[in-house]
């Protein structure tokens, strides 16, 4: 089979052009360090999401030094937390993200930024990201889930250390009494 | 070559896209081009079109057709 | 094939029956475009607070409406009347049974019907019927019965058009035991080969999962697994869309350029690389979804990747090919024969923006098919904004190009005017200009899709260049011209059918390639092969994702998953209907 | 009824079958004037403006290959932009 000289050239130079695709993909994930969302948030009964331990009362829980745990849920047409009151993070923290959905598929976008995943009904979406910091993210669900889809958003606030510990303070508090 | 009505009007076409993203390349040269600039380039590459069109256009050349 | 031009007899005359079907599938599509394409007006205005005539309720009504009618109804029927026009002109015989021609095409048509009027319920209240679900319709979303039942007669119906042009090809087999199969019968073939590979995923879905819960025999269904069974299909099914166009560009637009193909061989080599490659990718739609492993991604995203190739290959042949054309027509240097085209002619020009548009959606497809930049543009209007030039463009305008070629020969009658169709085709391409580029960027700026009203209390949305504004008023001007751009189509196709008869309409001698066939290997035209190959990449790339789905996230059936709170009065209504169908499909099949 | 039939497509007979075409190269221009249109529209009648057949060993797509050269400098200098600069250049990004 023939094939002309300047489409030989073409073929090698698509050839070059996807293998350096996957290799800038591959960069990104080894050299970079993103990660994608995976199967290690594993499952949960979107039936029972309100007895389950952390998602019966989603939010904001320290881990560590600086690490956090955010567990969120989506249902129509909120996220909790995020829609009522924002999602209060500090400055400086890593914060890992465990994102489900109790009724329909939603999604969680945080806007301007690379957080952004699905919320799948059984499926726990877990993810780490950084805030750096301080300032004000909006979030929105970017999956159609239903007639009041375009309300549903709502926000991130990342605070000041200090002004972030008196906070959760009160807010441990508050969940003791 | 000759210059027909369809030609001219697919470099009307074909200008609009370079028009939009005027924008961005002078962004990249770090400059910004404001939104009345892009109309007034515009506006000059059809008038020049028009000119084109009287001098070179298909009615000056009907054989061509 | 015909021999020489000028002295063959109109195909409307050598096969009239079959431009009778084509005839057909293309009213269907010609009508669903009208429509989706009004909805599309509304949608842009609406999402750009343009202007607002509808409830942001029943935005999702008409954007389910307008994904449905063009991205199936329209696209899927163009492809039917094309591939009819093309299995009889390069095999030179007629269909087997024009009987059972008429039959694919009404299952077709009435399964499109079903699945219309479950979704324009959702205008009417009071009628209980909606489908709200989009064209994706994810479960746990929940559409009427009728939605899915009329899709299944419409996959069904698909099913048994690719029947029709095998068993065509059977009948000629016969006759040519040892020729290679024309190459638009090839295309035909491997397209529908395809397609009976991708449609699995869908027919599953809905058969065993959807419509049985719909009826409410069983309670709850598997998201993820739903969801994944849908991309099976969803990432083939634009392939589906595009291959009719690729055909059309291929073995029409170097003619209608005034030259030939570039080569044959390599046409059919792409064709193959289509069918083995564009099943087990499905998974690049599902990148941000919780429940499959990194792995399963990366190995999606090689795939996808690797489908550029051909898509690569056609840029370089379908240029050449123009190029030959543009040479002989008189063109010289190394870029003004570019001038030398033939532009005055609306099929050509389409074509040509056609092909352009979709070299810029190419781009935009290259970064949605990277896997971790997927983070950047996942959900927003970036992803409209791509496929606005693919499905939307690459095929929407070259169908409508090829139309004004076509339909002359379908019909017998002359194109209404040559002027107004290269003004719809000019006005398609600067309109999708002004809103697939807007598109794309106001998707970088976070903008989602399909949202009724993407203007949010908490935050605003920032671009760089030029403001959000500007966008949105680029978008609903873009939508604008695009509306316009298919009254026009259509107004020319309406007095086109209508017009006067003429002996010779168009041109419509092909001309041979450039590098016809003979040089290439025959085990190109080794379909089982290939079929063979195909399904075992599918098998690969799939078991082990749907295990790991079905046992991991809770069965078959997503195990204590909330029932929708949908409840239909009128389950009697739809076990009629249901039975009727079934009915309907026993009287196609036996 | 055609707003457009017979004005613009005038040429001579169909050249397709090349009997009076030379695969050389040469200049055989079909006379523009005062024939018969061959066909009623304009659309798909590019054959009948072929000055010259170009045959498969003397056509070189050059012009082809800078214009994909083109493409593919464009997709390379585009994929590097969105690539290091609007995707890795986002503050908050997944990390683990």
């Amino acid at each position: 089979m023939e094939i002309h000289a300047y489409e030989k050239l073409w073929l090698a130079l698509a050839l070059v052009l996807i293998v350096g695709f996957i290799g800038t993909i591959t960069y990104g994930a080894a050299g970079a360090g993103i990660e994608m969302i995976d199967d290690k948030g594993g499952t949960v009964d979107p039936a029972t999401l309100d007895d389950h331990p952390k998602f019966g009362d989603p939010g904001i829980e320290k881990t560590g030094e600086n690490s956090y745990d955010v567990y969120l849920v989506a249902r129509q047409f909120v996220f909790e937390p995020g829609t009522s009151e924002p999602l209060r993070v500090p400055e400086g923290s890593t914060v890992t993200f465990h994102v489900t959905a109790a009724d329909v598929i939603h999604g969680f976008d945080v806007v301007g930024t690379n957080a952004n995943t699905m919320a799948i009904p059984g499926q726990v979406a877990e993810f780490t990201v950084r805030f750096e910091e301080q300032g004000e993210y909006g979030i929105v669900c970017n999956e159609y889930c239903g007639s009041g889809h375009h309300v549903m958003e709502g926000s991130i606030v990342v605070m000041e250390q200090s002004e972030f510990d008196s906070w959760y303070a009160e807010q441990n508090q508050e969940g003791e009494n | 070559m000759r210059f027909t009505k369809a030609q001219a009007l697919i470099l009307i076409a074909f200008s609009i896209p370079v028009a939009i993203e005027l924008r961005t390349v002078a962004g990249f040269f770090n400059y910004d081009l404001p939104l009345i600039g892009v109309v007034v380039i515009e506006f000059l590459f059809l008038a020049l079109l028009f000119v084109l069109y009287g001098l070179y256009g298909e009615k000056s050349t009907p054989a061509a057709q | 094939m015909a021999t020489a031009s000028g002295n063959e007899p109109l195909f409307v005359e050598r096969f009239p029956d079959e431009a009778a079907v084509a005839r057909a599938n293309l009213l269907v599509a010609f009508v669903a475009l009208g429509i989706g394409a009004f909805f599309g007006l509304v949608q842009a205005l609406h999402r750009t607070d343009i202007l607002r005539i509808i409830d942001s309720a029943d935005y999702y009504t008409l954007l389910t409406g307008h994904g449905v009618l063009l991205a199936i109804v329209f696209t899927i029927f163009g492809l039917a009347a094309f591939f009819h026009w093309a299995t009889a002109r390069s095999l030179d015989q007629p269909a087997v049974s024009s009987l059972f021609s008429w039959a694919w095409f009404g299952l077709m048509t009435t399964g499109s019907v079903l699945a219309s009027v479950a979704i324009l319920g959702g205008l009417v209240p009071s009628l209980g019927i909606s489908a709200d679900v989009l064209f994706t319709f994810y479960a746990p979303l929940q559409a009427h019965p009728i939605f899915y039942i009329g899709l299944a007669m419409f996959i069904v119906g698909t099913w048994l058009s690719g029947a029709d042009w095998f068993l065509s090809y059977r009948a000629w087999r016969e006759d040519n035991p040892n020729e290679r199969i024309p190459l638009q019968a090839f295309m035909v073939l491997t397209t529908m080969i395809m397609w009976y590979i991708a449609t699995v995923g869908v027919a599953v879905s809905v058969v065993f999962f959807l419509i049985p819960w719909s009826l409410g025999l069983i309670e709850s269904v598997n998201p993820l697994l739903t969801r994944t069974l849908f991309w099976f299909f969803g990432h083939p099914i634009v392939y589906f869309w595009l291959m009719p166009a690729y055909m059309m560009w291929y073995t029409v637009l170097p003619k209608l350029a005034g030259g030939r193909l570039f080569s044959d061989p390599l046409a059919r080599v792409v064709f193959l690389l289509f069918l083995l490659l564009s099943t087990p990718v499905g998974i690049h739609h599902q990148y941000l979804d919780p429940g499959i492993a990194e792995g399963f991604k990366f190995i999606a995203m090689t795939n996808t990747m690797f489908l550029l190739l051909p898509s690569l290959l056609t840029a370089f042949t379908a240029v050449a090919s123009i190029e030959h054309g543009a040479r002989q027509r008189g063109g010289e240097g190394y870029l003004s024969w570019l001038g030398a085209l033939p532009w005055r002619d609306p099929a050509f020009a389409g074509m040509a923006f056609a092909g352009l548009i979709f070299a810029a959606g190419g781009f935009s497809g290259m970064i949605n098919a990277g896997m971790n930049i997927n983070y950047l543009i996942h959900n927003s209007l970036w992803v409209p904004g791509h496929f606005h030039m693919t499905v939307g463009t690459a095929v929407a305008l070259t169908f409508m190009a090829a139309a004004y070629w076509l339909v002359p020969q379908l019909t017998g009658t002359k194109l209404y005017s040559r002027p107004i169709g290269l003004l719809q085709v000019v006005l398609w391409f600067v309109g999708m200009v002004f809103m697939s580029n807007a598109m794309h960027r106001a998707g970088l700026a976070g903008i989602p899709r399909r949202t009724a009203e993407p203007q949010y209390q908490n935050f605003d949305f920032v671009t760089p260049i030029g403001s959000i504004f500007e966008l949105r008023v680029q978008i609903a001007f873009g939508g604008l011209l695009l509306f316009l751009s298919v009254v026009l189509f259509l107004f020319n196709m309406l007095l086109t059918a209508f017009g006067e008869k003429s002996e010779r309409p168009v041109d419509e001698y092909l001309p041979e390639p450039l590098s016809g066939p003979e040089g290439s290997p025959r085990v190109l035209d080794n379909l089982g092969l290939w079929t063979g190959i195909a399904v075992v990449l599918v098998i690969l790339a799939y078991t082990l994702p749907i295990a790991g789905i079905i046992q991991n996230g809770g069965g078959l059936f997503g195990g204590g998953l909330p029932v929708p709170v949908t409840v239909f009065p009128d389950v009697e209504i739809v076990k009629t209907v249901l039975a009727g169908a079934f009915a309907a499909l026993a009287g196609v099949l036996l | 009824m055609a707003v457009d039939s017979t004005t613009e497509g005038s040429t001579a007979s169909p050249t397709s079958d090349d009997s009076d075409l030379v695969g050389d190269g040469g200049v055989n221009v079909v006379d523009q004037s005062g024939s018969e249109p061959p066909t009623d529209s304009i659309v798909g009648t590019a054959d009948d403006s072929i000055v010259r057949e170009i045959g498969h060993d003397e056509f070189d797509p050059v012009g082809t290959l800078i214009l994909v050269l083109i493409y593919m400098a464009i997709l390379l200098g585009m994929w590097v932009f969105m690539y290091f600069v609007e995707f890795l250049g986002r503050g908050v990004t997944v990390v683990g």
